[in-house]
């Protein structure tokens, strides 16, 4: 079943995202050279590089502990726009959650709402600018609407998965509005946004840790 | 690639054990990456910090000093520094009389600085307030879109409302100034030549021997268009009548016309552009009140160069005379 | 080739047109390709000229001005300047007591220098001295050879040797100064890159993608020997060491050190140089009273850089630290 | 015959020296390129077509008023080595021969003693040094003792240029002493040095117009 997530479960997540953008590095570093200035990958793995030694330090911390930690992180090692951005993402994440040993799916549903609002309150995108919000956003309507349906968090976070991989692909045929990609006007269609894409990273990650 | 350097990771850190030694009036925070004045924080008078990716020198670090900047965050090259970095600069300059973030209109500067201040007023209780630079007219504006970037304004920026807050002006007037000298400047890029980040080894871009890129961007990024490789006389057209136009300037307006070569372009190029730049506004009779040619916001080694126009009143021209002390500009003492 | 300029035969005359548009202090005599103080002649002060071929920018017309020299010759690109020009330079600044000329060593200039003092003291009768520098280590020595090239200790020495002038010292002694900094100053150059004159269109030597010329000269002349590309530690071994030992200086020395920019060379890559060379000679306790790293005494477009140690003594110091206010160096003023 | 050169002769002299100079320029830069800095083509082919100008606007002069000229121009606008060492050849051929219409073989051999006594106290160069005096130095010695054994201008001069080719040719396996080249040190061996090079052009040019 699976209802419950622990916090060590959660651990366990943002060493599985680190794992999957260190594997993807290159890849995310080559999408962002195309529409940006090539650093995606470095950035967002030197910030979950740095991640994974904080929680290590941590040690046994609740779920908000946890999250904060890793929020403040990436905001203190990532730099970019990216930096804020999941900084900002992990901390609403934190504060949503609290201080607790396990969350619910309805609980991460609405706390993955909150790190959305954040993101877009920090960066200020719409949905169809070409970031990150393109996936993340999609991805939590599904969240909520599964959590919502009394779905296991497995199904759960299958459907915010499925969601967020349609909007990443989606991002392809869109002109950039927002970010550094913005400055390429027409000539940033018919690539396929680095953010979106480390987004469904996270989302997979969560899949097999956390469902 | 071939660069003066060691390992491409201690590219920075290295700069900066480098600035230090030279320059015995700067302190360096390694840790934090953070250059500041010798003499920080000056008690009653308004810090002034700046910061961005390294790669652009002597911006910012070499503006840090006397009549410039109280301090500046270099992050890596070409990538906005963290929140971290600043706010442990607004700490260091904090004379009680409030701190003004200089920051280039990219979305992780903004991004950045915006919770640098968060953390700075929750932590100490110090007054800040930012200032964007978005003077780059080779981007198209619109309140969609990321925006203008910040580019040769920046420098003269610095420059303005440092002579402000070194004259023990009070934020509200260092900030107003600050503002106007945005509001007032504008600039454009051509780059002959892409840059080359030491961590990727490769250049940013490919430009054929024949062609150039107009309005290039600081990090190489893409322009307005790539155009055929063209004489001084007519780039300087191709740079000055976007810069004009959006201003926009008329016969009788009094400016500071600012060349700046990107790294790569040496001296004697930089003023075979200025003369075919002076012509061009000697023929429209708009007035060069100061000048200023050489390399003060690059882009690592491209060649190219940017001009920047600001349009000056007296109070803006006294504060450019004023004296200013630090490694990349410097006159009056 | 991709170069900011219109046609490359007009590059000189088109620089000096920006570089007197740009700097109001100055004045240029166009025909004569005259760079001078606008204040010139000043009476009872000696009159320094120096000059060269072009393509070392700021090197020499960018130290014209207060305290440093008092008229610059431009030749054409990488060639001496003439000596029509020299002597009409000198008898610009000739303001009684006499003029110093400061001539890099190299057989064109010392001979256009030489003719140009011959043909000044026959037609106003002004007494001229010359002080030759010669201070690249790359070059052996020789009474039966050209001798060692003028580079780097030219800059400093225009420097002191100004400021001894604008103290209103006699010629005798601003000779005898020249000619001590000549003495006690040594350097070396690294070059990455060729530059490419404007006029051949080419660069002037092949260097593979994984070498370096070792001690070559700022016309592009080879050096002591081409060796692999090293990362910016051992490349500032290979520059101090034998700078070092050719002085030689001791533990304890006070000496200017000085990181120049051949052109190419974004300022960043010179401050890691810098803190190599920081680095060597604390461990050697030389100990640095003052610094310079910028693109001093350029090569066209070449990147790489040239390390140079002045030994001084608290005069030489005094000197250097005195006010100067001219376009390539300024502070006091 | 032909024993007495005329002032209209040599300025024929002087503009068949520009010929040839324009003719070799980019041969003489490419050898310049080698050992020096690639401009002695260059720098000749500017002062010469000086020279031609100045002694088209002179009109009808002495021997001593049309070499004054030369020099006067030659040290006036080519710059570098050559123009204070072709200037001073030239001025002092004016001065040795002075005012005069015409000029025998005799005194045309000592004002090239002169000239080439000029240009060894400007360069400081020694017989061996791989300079220009290497080929001037024996076409001198072969001039004046030409004319001393009584030949004709014709064959005095036809003398004075074989040795002058030969002095260039021989500069090849020299190793440089003076002038930019020297910087080479051994790396300057095999290579024909430019300035012996254009002093073949002046003594064939002479041969062509005052023999
Ligand atoms: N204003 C914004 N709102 C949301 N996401 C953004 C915004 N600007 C940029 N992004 C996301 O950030 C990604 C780029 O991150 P990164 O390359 O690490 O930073 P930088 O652009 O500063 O180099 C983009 O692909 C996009 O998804
Ligand atoms: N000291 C010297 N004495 C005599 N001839 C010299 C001397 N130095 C150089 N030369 C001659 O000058 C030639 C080079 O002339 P040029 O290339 O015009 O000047 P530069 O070397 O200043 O570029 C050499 O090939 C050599 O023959
Ligand atoms: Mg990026
Ligand atoms: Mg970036
Ligand atoms: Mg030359
Ligand atoms: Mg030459």
């Amino acid at each position: 079943m699976g209802d419950e997530i622990s916090a060590r479960a959660l651990a366990d997540w943002l060493r599985e995202f680190a794992r999957r953008i260190h594997e993807h590095r290159d890849e995310l570093t080559r999408l962002d050279s195309a529409i940006g200035d090539a650093d995606h990958g470095t950035n967002m793995d030197r910030g979950l590089t740095a991640v994974v030694a904080a929680i290590d330090a941590l040690g046994p911390a609740t779920a908000g502990q946890l999250l904060k930690k890793t929020g403040m992180t990436l905001v203190s090692t990532v730099g970019g726009a990216s930096g804020p951005l999941y900084g900002t993402f992990f901390l609403r994440l934190a504060t949503a959650l609290g201080d607790v040993d396990v969350v619910t799916t309805a609980q991460l549903a609405a706390a993955f709402r909150a790190g959305l609002e954040g993101v877009v309150a920090r960066g200020k995108a719409q949905a169809g600018d070409k970031t990150m919000v393109d996936a993340l956003s999609p991805a939590v309507d599904a969240l909520e609407a599964a959590a919502a349906g009394g779905a296991t968090t497995h199904d759960a976070l299958q459907a915010a998965r499925a969601a967020g991989e349609r909007g990443r692909d989606a991002t392809t045929p869109m002109q950039a509005r927002k970010g550094r990609a913005s400055y390429l006007g027409e000539r940033s269609v018919g690539h396929q946004d680095p953010g979106a894409t480390s987004v469904e990273l996270l989302l997979s990650a969560a899949v097999d840790t956390l469902g | 690639m071939k660069k003066l350097i060691n390992e491409p990771q201690a590219v920075v850190s290295e700069a900066l054990l480098g600035l230090e030694a030279a320059h015995p009036d700067l302190r360096v925070d390694h840790a934090n990456k953070i250059i500041y004045r010798g003499d920080a924080p000056k008690s009653g008078k308004v810090g002034l910090v700046s910061g961005g990716g390294s790669g652009h020198e002597p911006l910012h670090g070499g503006f840090v000093g006397f009549g410039m900047l109280d301090a500046a965050c270099a992050g890596e090259i070409f990538t906005s520094p963290v929140p971290d970095q600043m706010a442990a600069a607004t700490s260091l300059v904090d004379g009680g009389a409030g701190v003004l973030h200089i920051v280039k209109n990219y979305t992780g500067d903004v991004m950045n600085f915006e919770m640098a201040a968060e953390l700075a007023a929750a932590e100490s209780g110090v007054q800040v307030r930012s200032v964007v630079t978005d003077d780059d007219v080779a981007v198209r504006d619109s309140t969609w879109t990321a925006g203008r970037r910040g580019v040769g304004v920046t420098v003269l920026l610095e420059k303005i409302a440092g002579a402000a807050a070194e004259e023990g002006r009070p934020l509200d007037e260092v900030e107003r100034i600050a503002r106007t000298v945005n509001a007032n400047g504008r600039s454009m890029g051509v780059a002959l030549t892409s840059c080359t980040v030491p961590s990727a080894g490769s250049p940013t871009f490919d430009l054929p021997q024949d062609m150039m890129e107009l309005g290039v961007g600081i990090h190489g990024e893409p322009g307005r268009e790539r155009v055929p490789l063209a004489p001084a006389r007519d780039i300087a057209r191709m740079l000055l009548d976007p810069v004009i136009e959006d201003l926009p300037l008329r016969a009788g307006d009094p400016v500071i016309a600012f060349v700046n070569g990107l790294g790569g372009t040496p001296l004697i190029e930089l003023y075979v552009l200025y003369n075919e730049v002076a012509k061009i506004l000697a023929a429209q009779r708009i007035s060069v009140a100061r000048s200023l040619v050489g390399p003060y916001i690059t882009s690592l080694d491209m060649a190219g160069a940017s001009v920047t126009l600001l349009k000056v009143d007296d109070e803006l021209l006294g504060l450019w005379d004023a004296p200013v002390s630090t490694p990349g500009l410097r006159w009056g003492r």
